[in-house]
């Protein structure tokens, strides 16, 4: 009889705690996901589509990518030289020109971050031969940029191993990103 | 005002990257700010470098800076400029945190409360000329005017001389202590009476094969050490053959006597008395292959080698082995130093030293001494001289007899410098209205009525001409590597735009619009140079190759021979030296010197020069007293015990270094610390060894004899551990094994 | 881009020499690295405790007794041993020998157990005890191409690394291998006497190959087989 | 206590007299200690969870500050956790050690201290795996150690001795709980059947239900033989890694090839101390002078003695090949710890670990209670110094003497010292009142081995084989 009990109290305890941790990983591995994945709110509603459509090249506003580690963001100067004429009665437009008369910089909020302790450079990867779509989606087809992948170091290695054996060597080394 | 504005238009790529952590981007929002208007010198995330010229000493090194998106990151040497050719200090390499230094006075201000109140009100900088103009234009004469300057960069001494000239005001006086603790003022006289020239020689380390330093610390403050230092690496393993020898000769052994070969601990202030037995017994005893020896013999007609031996405390074996290796060296030069300045026999000495380079015919030769250049251009001729002390006395004398009503203050911190027995504190006092244009408040600037922070050296235009030069005619290029932080400004444009409001004569002097304008018209004459290493046609060429090659210098290089002057055929003097106290109750004779990092206490207030260690002490962070292993012993103290030095004017606390490299009846305490206002980092840190100073001169040259005064010693028995690098167990042995 | 591969092909050993007979002490390198790697400031409390941070230093050892005393210097940084101590007693990789010879401190790996702190012979390893300080506005200089350092970590000389990258991205980008003395780190780039140079030991024909191979050439605590990559030349006597 | 124990023909009689026992009385005996709890138990709890939760704060305000709160420099990057941590593992060798391979040879006296020993070990091992953590400082980068699979593909350095004691640590301290597990079952049992109340629910959890079924019985003995077995090899090896932590590196005096042993021992001498120490003190404590008797503490005191015998012939190896290399950082640390600023630190540690041997030669002492606690003491207080001096001793010097260090500690550190050595304490006395201190079964089986015959007139107490 109380050996019974003793059992049942036994019993019910391990896969108790047990369906609790589960839930709590996978929980966390959702989450992250979602936060690692989700973009902030921009200033104006950008749609990339439009302008890719109407054939502007990435280079076109992300000038630097050849020749910095930062692609760099549009100078207002360079979206008024065309929006000076063309989509004026746009209202996201207008928010430009607005910009643009007030002399400030348009606070884009930053999409995708990576911590202070990796150092990424576009051009070796351009230089490399990849294209923007490679690491950034298909841009062509979004409005404002939502990130396709969570950049982590997983991420990175996934394609640095499977570079050539004598340049994976050097490209999977920790001193390539961190320094 | 704040850094916020200028940073305004630039991307912030550090933005909050003090939160690094692995979340995606939207767990916290970082503002990408685009340029409004994209300038072209401005490459995002890449690095842009200026030429420009360092100001941390007088020696004007060239110097390039790296600017990544409008911020400067890093100093280092300009490879092209002639005079350091890439390398640069500890100090030059700090010099970033003048401009980045959080205790910079950033904007005008006048202290309402009384000087000394630290209670300031900012003014707008319209309102700060009229109050200047105001207070000039009410002056009974202008004579009443004094201008007070400090390491002054060459086209702001032209500028504020013209300034003076057309108020009709003195001249400005120039005092630095770094530059009384080189000897500059006692080097021009010499330089004068020995070279009939304005321009310091050069001493061709990198080509000798002897060099008998007498007190000059080349390989650390003394005139370009990096210059020099660049030299003494070749002149140990150059592509020039054999290694040199260098033989240090002073009463303490400084880094650069620990670099030589020799280091002759003689009695201080008799430097001279072994270069004169030098002297004779080359003379006498017709060494070296010069068969000048009979015309020169007049020279030591006076000198007896016993008795130099005797005062000098160097046996006569020594002298003659010394004389032989000078006298038979092709290329071998003896290099008078700032210490010998220090002493009332200054001027003398230095003279005596000089002397044997004549001597060895090594003047003008290969491995000797040669000429600095003057400014290529008449009008950078007028370049920023030291004054002797005896001007700078005459204008405490002034002050205190109330004939100064305003009192200008640029880069000067005198209330530090001098010793308080030349109260200069007190003379203020008497001036009704004293201006300081120094970027922080220092303790003269907290005297002062009005404050108008000039820019740091990384925010300003100029130009310098180096002294002692380079092997060619060469002027260094300043120039803003970054714009203003804060709302200071440029004190030449002050002067300029006082000049116009007082008009009249002192708007005729200074007809300029603004600095740059007359920068441009300065250095108009060189356009056209031939000997130009960078050719340009055209004005707006020459401007352009000046910023971005850091200045103007011949292509090839010039060496300049001086000749020797009459000087030379009157005999030497032999002159005991003297110092203040009496050797009864003051025993030691007392040694400041000028720190490495810190030196004149001008780097008191970087963190970088504090947490420097001292190359010998390793001591960072504070002032000890070195004593003699003797002398510690007889006074019962060891390492880290505090001992009290006491001078007739003064006296200081510090802790003990128990120095094995100097002699017992010396101590020698680095100059740097003890500032009472300064910058967080300087304030209330270690003592002053120039409050033990006395006022006293050289009665030849007029220069300020630093290194004449007594001291004894007392033990407090308080302990205080000094900031060591090395670990006192250790006791500096050399590696075990 | 014309053969990449081939500068691919030879690995790099860096390697520094440190002439002894040239150097005067001066502490330029010193200061240049703390400008050039967001080296942070101790303060007088710390740095007398034994917890100052910079990355070289300069021993200083006296000789002799009074009159013929002489004191010599001694820079010594981490000397990115060739079997380094510190390298296996790292739990976690956060030490470790990369392709090019350098003993790698990857600073967002390290978890601070100061292992490798112990193992170090030359003990040029500092730590980061505190969260480190930078007052407003200093953090204009941190140099943004080293990582400014969190408490709790390891840190210690690393050539430069930064300098090193920055100049082989750019020989790749143009095909090239990086000439002889193109890389040159903080210190080296300052040092008024030229007394460290460095450079790349594999390269028989490098300055530094060349004054390794000098009869001056000693290692530092050779006999621990450490094989350091930093070579000292001994300082010189001139007699007369 | 000053009483001094019966002499050898005495203590016959007390087996006797043990042996004549029933259950009921023995299991009453054993439970009454462990239900009642006077005032002075509650204020002993008090005290030291009051140390405890001050160690706590100490150790927050260390996560918080940094490690700079302790008294590390540059090169004394090691210092009291280090040495708390070595002293600790070091204390949980003796226990698992004594029952085990007592266990094994089937010593009959070990029965009554087996469960006091194991315990000693559990807490120990606790205690000393708290160190890592604290030591890290940023103790939430603690899980990097652990291999696990991770899209970085980054692992752990198995090279590195600290992953070697990850794994031996957590080995030892897990097989060690589950060796004290098993032998508390049948116990478990008995405390359910005679508690109510909390008390009961607790204990018909923790006896899993036992039974005491001839195949339960059965399957107990199969486990605890192969524990026994299973344990040492892992005790041995926790110890001798402790020791490569600092042999490896070639930091001069750890780097030695007789560490392993010379820990191993010395582990096993501090160990064996303790347990004596923590037995005197439980039996005063709990009245358990029935069970815990002379023989115990003779045998205990001799083995002590070897092992410090041991112990000294390793320490004077070690030192006499040390003193004729000759290295010049080695000449240094022997004359600091001969006339230097070791000295205090090294007179102590000799008088401490050798004053011991002789006194525990007596046996007299090894009986007198009072006595062999003080020599026990000291034994550890020899063993805490030794780790002093071989930690921040040697650190304090190395080949270059521009280098060398001094260490100062601080209030942080010897706060979160001495939480361990309460925390240990505290979980040991809470352990006593919980759980039966002398493994009931294991006396009763003893006890089946003394049945009384008549011979002739008078009775004679005969020894039975079993197991």
């Amino acid at each position: 009889m109380k050996a019974s009990n003793g059992r049942r109290g036994f019993a019910l305890l391990w896969p108790g705690l047990s369906l609790v941790l589960v839930v709590l990983v996978v929980g966390a591995a959702l989450l992250s996901r979602r936060v690692a994945l989700a973009a902030p709110a921009q200033p104006i509603a950008f749609p990339h589509r439009l302008h890719a459509n109407a054939g502007v090249p990435c280079l076109f506003c992300h000038p630097n990518a050849m020749r910095s580690p930062i692609a760099g963001l549009p100078s207002v100067q360079r979206c008024m030289g065309c929006h000076a004429y063309v989509e004026r009665g746009n209202p996201e437009v207008k928010k430009i020109a607005q910009y643009w008369e007030e002399e400030k910089p348009i606070p884009w909020a930053r999409v995708i971050l990576e911590p202070d302790f990796v150092y990424f450079s576009h051009q070796p990867h351009l230089s490399a031969g990849l294209n923007c779509e490679t690491c950034h989606g298909d841009v062509a087809s979004m409005g404002t940029y939502q990130p396709v992948a969570r950049m982590d170091m997983g991420w990175c290695l996934d394609c640095h191993l499977e570079q050539p054996q004598e340049d994976a060597a050097r490209l999977t080394d920790c001193l390539t990103c961190h320094r | 005002m704040t850094p916020r504005l200028t940073r305004r238009d630039f991307i912030k790529v550090g933005a909050g990257t003090a939160v690094a952590t692995g979340l995606g981007s939207a767990a916290r929002k970082i503002l990408l700010e685009p340029f409004v208007r994209p300038p072209e010198d401005v490459l995002p995330g890449q690095a842009t470098w200026y030429a420009s010229t360092c100001r941390q000493c007088a020696a004007g090194c060239g110097i390039i800076v790296r600017v990544i998106n409008g911020r400067a990151k890093k100093i280092e040497g300009n490879p092209l400029h002639p005079l350091n050719r890439g390398k640069l200090c500890a100090r030059g390499q700090a010099g970033l945190q003048v401009l980045y230094n959080p205790d910079r006075l950033r904007n005008a201000v006048r202290q309402t409360g009384g000087r000394g109140s630290r209670t300031f009100e900012p003014l707008y900088w319209d309102a700060a000329l009229d109050l200047l103009t105001e207070k000039i234009g009410a002056l009974s004469d202008p004579g009443r005017l004094a201008f007070l300057g400090g390491l002054m960069p060459d086209h702001l001494y032209r500028l504020a001389s013209l300034f003076c000239d057309g108020l009709g005001a003195p001249p400005p006086v120039i005092f630095d202590l770094h530059s009384a603790l080189e000897g500059r003022a006692t080097a021009d006289r010499l330089s004068k009476a020995f070279f009939g020239s304005d321009e310091l020689p050069v001493y061709d380390l990198a080509h000798t094969e002897v060099v008998l330093s007498f007190g000059a610390n080349f390989l650390e403050t003394w005139m370009s050490p990096v210059a020099q230092s660049r030299n003494y690496g070749r002149l140990r393993q150059g592509p020039f053959g054999g290694r040199g020898l260098l033989v240090q000769i002073e009463p303490r052994l400084s880094a650069t006597a620990a670099s030589a070969d020799e280091w002759i601990p003689v009695r201080p202030g008799t430097e001279a008395h072994v270069a004169l037995a030098l002297g004779r017994i080359i003379v006498e005893e017709r060494l070296g292959h010069v068969g000048s020896h009979r015309s020169y013999a007049v020279l030591y007609q006076d000198v007896e080698v016993g008795d130099m031996a005797q005062a000098s405390d160097v046996s006569v074996e020594t002298l003659r082995r010394l004389a032989r290796v000078f006298a038979d060296a092709d290329h071998a030069v003896a290099i008078p130093g700032g210490y010998l300045a220090g002493h009332r026999n200054g001027l003398a000495g230095m003279l005596a030293v000089q002397a044997l380079n004549v001597l060895a015919a090594q003047v003008g030769r290969e491995g000797g001494v040669f000429l600095s250049h003057p400014a290529p251009a008449s009008a950078l001729a007028q370049t920023a001289r030291v004054d002797t002390f005896d001007r700078v006395g005459d204008l405490i004398a002034r002050m205190r007899a109330g004939e100064v009503d305003v009192l200008m203050v640029h880069g000067a911190n005198p209330i530090f410098e001098l010793p308080a027995a030349a109260g200069f504190a007190e003379a203020v006092s008497h001036v009704p209205f004293v201006v300081s244009f120094n970027s922080f408040v220092d303790e003269t600037a907290i005297q002062a009525d009005l404050l108008l922070p000039d820019h740091s050296y990384l925010e300003s235009w100029g130009y310098q001409v180096p002294a002692p030069g380079a092997d060619r005619p060469v002027v260094s290029a300043q120039q803003p590597v970054v714009r203003p932080l804060y709302d200071t400004r440029a004190t030449a444009d002050v002067l300029l735009a006082l000049a116009s409001r007082l008009g009249g004569p002192a708007a005729a002097a200074l007809p300029w619009v603004d600095e740059v304008a007359f920068l441009e018209s300065s250095l108009g004459e060189l356009v056209s140079s031939s000997l130009s290493a960078f050719p340009a046609d055209t004005a707006g060429d020459f401007w352009a190759v000046w910023r971005r090659s850091g200045g103007w210098w011949s292509e090839k290089e010039i060496p300049r021979e001086p000749e020797v002057t009459s000087v030379v055929e009157t005999p030497l003097r032999v002159v005991e030296p003297t110092s203040e106290g009496d050797s009864g109750s003051y025993p030691f004779l007392l040694y400041p010197y000028p720190s490495v990092s810190l030196s004149d206490g001008r780097g008191a207030n970087l963190p970088w020069l504090q947490e420097t260690p001292d190359p010998m002490t390793t001591v960072s962070w504070g002032t000890w007293v070195e004593l003699h292993p003797e002398t510690a012993r007889s006074l019962g103290v060891v390492d880290d015990d505090v001992v009290r030095v006491v001078s007739p004017f003064g006296s200081l606390e510090a802790p003990v270094v128990v120095y094995p490299g100097i002699r017992p009846d010396v101590v020698a305490i680095p100059i740097g610390q003890g500032h009472v206002d300064y910058g967080r980092f300087a304030e209330r840190r270690g003592g002053n060894p120039l409050a033990l100073v006395a006022p006293v001169t050289d009665p030849d040259s007029g220069a300020w004899a630093w290194a004449a005064t007594r001291v004894r010693l007392e033990a407090t028995g308080r302990r205080k551990a000094l900031a060591r690098l090395e670990s006192l167990e250790g006791a500096g042995r050399e590696s075990l094994r | 881009m014309p053969d990449v591969k081939a500068s691919a092909e030879r690995t790099p050993r860096w390697a520094m020499a440190v002439d002894l007979d040239r150097c005067t002490g001066c502490q330029a390198c010193l200061v240049a690295c703390h400008a050039e790697n967001n080296v942070p400031v101790a303060g007088e409390k710390l740095a007398g405790y034994g917890r100052w941070m910079h990355w070289i230093i300069i021993d200083r050892y006296w000789e002799g007794e009074f009159p013929n005393v002489r004191a010599r210097f001694m820079p010594v940084m981490c000397q990115q041993c060739g079997e380094a101590p510190c390298e296996p007693v790292c739990p976690v990789f956060a030490t470790y020998h990369n392709p090019e010879g350098l003993n790698a401190q990857v600073y967002n790996r390290c978890i601070g157990t100061r292992f490798c702190g112990n193992a170090c012979p030359y003990k040029v390893r500092t730590f980061n005890w505190f969260r480190p300080e930078f007052p407003e506005p200093l953090t204009e200089q941190l140099n943004p191409d080293v990582t400014v350092r969190s408490r709790g970590i390891m840190e210690k000389c690393t050539f430069c690394l930064q300098r090193i990258r920055a100049v082989e991205m750019e020989a790749r980008a143009a095909g090239r291998r990086p000439a002889d003395g193109e890389i040159q780190p903080a210190c080296v780039q300052t040092c008024p006497p030229e007394a460290l140079v460095f450079g790349d030991l594999n390269d028989p024909e490098s300055r530094v190959s060349q004054l390794a191979r000098s009869h001056r050439s000693f290692r530092l605590l050779d006999e621990l087989g450490a094989e350091p990559a930093v070579i000292y030349l001994k300082g010189g006597e001139t007699n007369v | 206590m000053s009483e001094t124990l019966p002499t050898a023909e005495a203590q016959y009689d007390e087996r006797v007299l043990l042996a004549k026992r029933k259950d009921s009385e023995i299991n009453q005996a054993v439970l009454q200690p462990m239900m009642q709890t006077g005032r002075g138990f509650w204020g002993l709890v008090a005290a030291l969870s009051a140390i405890v939760a001050w160690g706590v704060f100490a150790w927050g305000y260390l996560i918080y500050w940094g490690i700079g709160v302790t008294g590390k420099n540059r090169p004394v990057y090691w210092t009291l956790f280090i040495t708390t941590f070595v002293f600790w593992i070091g204390i949980s060798h003796a226990g698992t050690m004594i029952s085990a391979v007592l266990r094994l040879l089937k010593a009959d006296w070990r029965r009554p201290i087996t469960r006091g020993a194991e315990a000693m070990t559990a807490f120990a091992l606790m205690m000393a795996g708290l160190y890592p953590l604290i030591h890290l400082g940023r103790v939430w980068k603690f899980y990097w150690m652990i291999p696990y699979p991770n899209n970085r593909f980054m692992w752990p350095n198995f090279q590195s001795p600290l992953m070697w004691d990850l794994v031996a640590i957590s080995t030892y301290l897990i097989g060690s709980t589950l060796y004290l597990y098993l032998a508390l079952i049948p116990d478990m049992a008995m405390a359910r059947d005679h508690t109510d109340g909390l008390r009961y629910r607790l204990y018909r959890m923790l006896a899993l239900g036992w039974r005491g079924t001839e195949a339960e019985w059965h399957k107990l003995h199969r486990a605890l033989g192969i524990f026994s077995v299973a344990i040492i090899p892992i005790f041995l090896s926790v110890h001798s890694i402790v020791s490569w932590d600092f042999a490896v590196t070639v930091q001069p005096r750890w780097h030695s090839t007789i560490f392993a042993p010379y820990f191993v021992v010395g582990a096993i001498y501090s160990g064996l101390a303790a347990l004596a120490t923590i037995l005197v003190i439980v039996r005063r404590g709990m009245r358990l002078q029935e069970f815990l008797r002379s023989e115990h503490f003779d045998s205990l005191g001799k083995i002590v003695m070897v092992a410090g015998m041991f112990w000294t012939y390793f320490w004077f190896a070690g030192f006499l090949v040390e003193w004729y290399g000759n290295e010049p950082v080695i000449r240094e640390l022997i004359r600091q710890e001969v006339s230097g600023r070791l000295a205090p630190l090294f007179y102590l540690q000799m008088t401490a670990n050798l004053v011991p041997i002789v006194l525990l030669a007596f046996r007299r002492i090894r009986t007198t209670p009072a006595a062999l606690l003080g020599a026990t003491l000291l034994v550890n207080v020899g063993m805490y110094t030794e780790r002093l001096l071989i930690v921040i001793g040697s650190l304090q010097r190395n080949d270059i003497p521009f280098n060398w260090g001094t260490y100062r500690t601080t209030w942080v550190e010897v706060s979160i010292v001495a939480m361990t050595f309460a925390g240990f304490v505290l979980l040991y006395t809470l352990f006593s009142r919980v759980v039966p201190y002398v493994p009931v079964w294991e006396i009763k089986e003893g006890r089946l081995r003394y049945t009384m015959r008549r011979i002739g007139r008078l009775l004679v107490p005969t020894a039975a084989e079993i197991e």
